[in-house]
């Protein structure tokens, strides 16, 4: 089924939990890690938000899944980028995001981090760059 | 005092359904009414009774069913806003020739005046959308 | 009369925060929720445009919505303050009329 | 059933068409008009989009639903508030909106216009002198 | 050219599915391929033979089967996003339970790899939702 | 590599044009439909904006969309092109990837 290997993008704009595009673009992410794409996270504008540490959904009742984005290494899903000027807009750093990290086979099983901090030109560039770009 | 509540979001895809249930629930807990819940827009979703979530997650069908029945909450879904989305009982079901149903135990369809009743019967009205 | 808003979006991407600053009157409160709650950060773009607002206004964060999203209360603006759902169902009783910024 | 009068504000922020807010919006207060409450409608931010003229959905397939408004005035739905920063700000004039009339009964059947340009902060003063808001 | 379709919105309450309906119709006429069509989150809603639309409004499920009948395209429901919101076809609502199906003719229900498939397969993927 | 990204939201209520717009690369094209003609006002708070990248990108809205809303050719900003649903199809063929502003 997946001799033709193309670039997939998934976009996230939107912040978690209130709504579910966040988790339902998780879930095609998971399934989509089996059909051995080269597969790219983009997270911009609220998107980032769907990556701070602290996450806790006891008292709204709703799953927390952000501990999901920690097991996206062992799907070989490794490149999440994440937009520093989405970042900067909402007061947020480098500091307010989970370590996301994978082991890197190539490399002696090496343990890296998945998230890569771009500009928003580099962001442009990578989008302009795909053959299939999802939206969520 | 006396609330109203309307919700004009389906569930799990907006978190508005959650809001009004933890909403509805303080109220009870702290000593108000709840008169009447009111469902519209894509908020008639909550009402099905063929959602599956996952063993994990919540079930805010059974929820509101289960929270309407101990509490006499009378749930009202909007029917105009229902057929357009697929929510049926048993009674329009027939009367529109569909062969199957899908409204779930302690909601009853009904019209907008319904809404607009529970606007001017309640001391607040509180809406929970998108 | 005083209304008790309440605010569910975000407000780096949807209007809805700052459509409801602009018409909140002076002693009404305005009560962040679901993704409202990110209007209540400190250090954003538009901190200031909502910390002008604190005094003339009420702004209340909803507690649940900001430990779901990881928002401690070291991460808002001075001055507003935080409640869980029974103070939310208080606010509601305590205003004349509550109006939703969806 | 309706013995108390209370003051129903209906408030509509969003474009017709891309969501169905506004439409059903309109089933609410067509169907409020039997109640004899006293009603209010407010358009600002995209709201305002509703009422313009011109309308022409045919090749969207969608049901025009414009020439409702001018229906309202037979209903008593004659007030009809519209923010005038909210026009400016999407280069709207009033020349742009439809023109809705009523007959007022208590001025010998006299027509008159149903859209009132409001300020901004008229707006907010209106909105908080209401009983019931309803939010679309 | 081969074209892959992804609805994510449900009918009526947003223009994505009549956007795409539109946009389907446009690319068979000028000779293009239209593989599959994908509904996830609330699209999942416009494949309910429920829905009961207004006499003088579009009906978006039967324009939908109807278009997939003549041209043999794939409707295909995402299983996931379908049991959270309450759309089964025959095997589901017996495997979970349910005394009550709704999917319309002409749709079927099946898992996200059918997504990422039409991504591969597809010259291009075209999304519409909110 | 061009790319063709479609907005579907009002800019006046959603940030996705205002994302777009500061994400396309020369060369690509925008195709504004749904709620998203409203970005091609003249005469708008955000027209300035809007015309600022006219040239750089290709900014086409949805004639049929445009119907729909009242908004004729005379209402929008020079140098904007409007289609048909034919012509989406043939901008979505003749682009290298497709990109949906949400």
């Amino acid at each position: 089924m997946s001799e033709q290997v193309k670039k997939f993008l998934y976009v996230n704009r939107k912040a978690p939990y209130g709504t579910i595009y966040a988790l339902e673009s998780l879930e095609v992410v998971l399934i989509g890690a089996a059909f051995d794409q080269d597969v790219s996270l983009a997270f911009i504008d609220d998107g980032v938000f769907q990556l701070t540490k602290g996450q806790d959904t006891k008292e709204i009742g709703v799953k927390n899944f952000s501990p999901t984005y920690r097991a996206l290494g062992d799907y070989e899903v490794t490149k999440l980028y994440v937009e520093k000027e989405s970042l900067i807009e909402r007061g947020l750093s480098t500091d307010d995001l989970q370590e996301l990290t994978y082991e890197d086979e190539d490399d002696d099983w090496a343990e890296k981090p998945s998230i890569r901090i771009v500009s928003r030109k580099e962001m442009g560039e990578l989008m302009g760059n795909q053959d299939v770009v999802l939206s969520f | 005092m006396k609330f109203g509540i309307l919700i004009s979001e389906g569930p799990y895809t907006h978190q508005a359904a959650d809001s009004a249930y933890h909403f509805t629930k303080a109220a009870l807990k702290t000593g108000h009414e709840i008169d009447r819940v009111f469902f519209y827009h894509d908020g008639v979703n909550v009402g099905t009774r063929l959602s599956i979530p996952p063993q994990d997650e919540r079930n805010l069908q059974k929820d509101w069913s289960a929270l309407a029945k101990k509490h006499e909450i009378d749930l009202v879904i909007c029917i105009a806003a229902a057929q357009r989305r697929g929510l049926l009982d048993e009674n329009e079901a027939k009367r529109q020739g569909k062969d199957a149903n899908n409204i779930a135990e302690g909601f009853r369809i009904s019209g907008l005046g319904q809404l607009i009743e529970m606007g001017i019967k309640s001391d607040r009205l509180m809406t929970f959308g998108d | 009369m005083a209304s008790l808003h309440t605010v569910n979006k975000s407000p780096f991407s949807i209007n809805s925060l700052k459509s409801c600053l602009e018409h909140a009157n002076d002693g009404d409160t305005i009560l962040l929720i679901e993704d409202g709650i990110y209007g209540a950060l400190k250090g954003s773009e538009i901190s200031q445009i909502v910390a002008d607002k604190i005094g003339s206004l009420s702004i209340i964060a909803l507690e649940p919505d900001m430990k779901a999203r990881g928002i401690d209360s070291s991460k808002i603006l001075t001055g507003i303050i935080t409640t869980n759902y029974d103070g939310f169902v208080e606010l509601a009783a305590k205003h004349d009329v509550c109006q939703a910024w969806l």
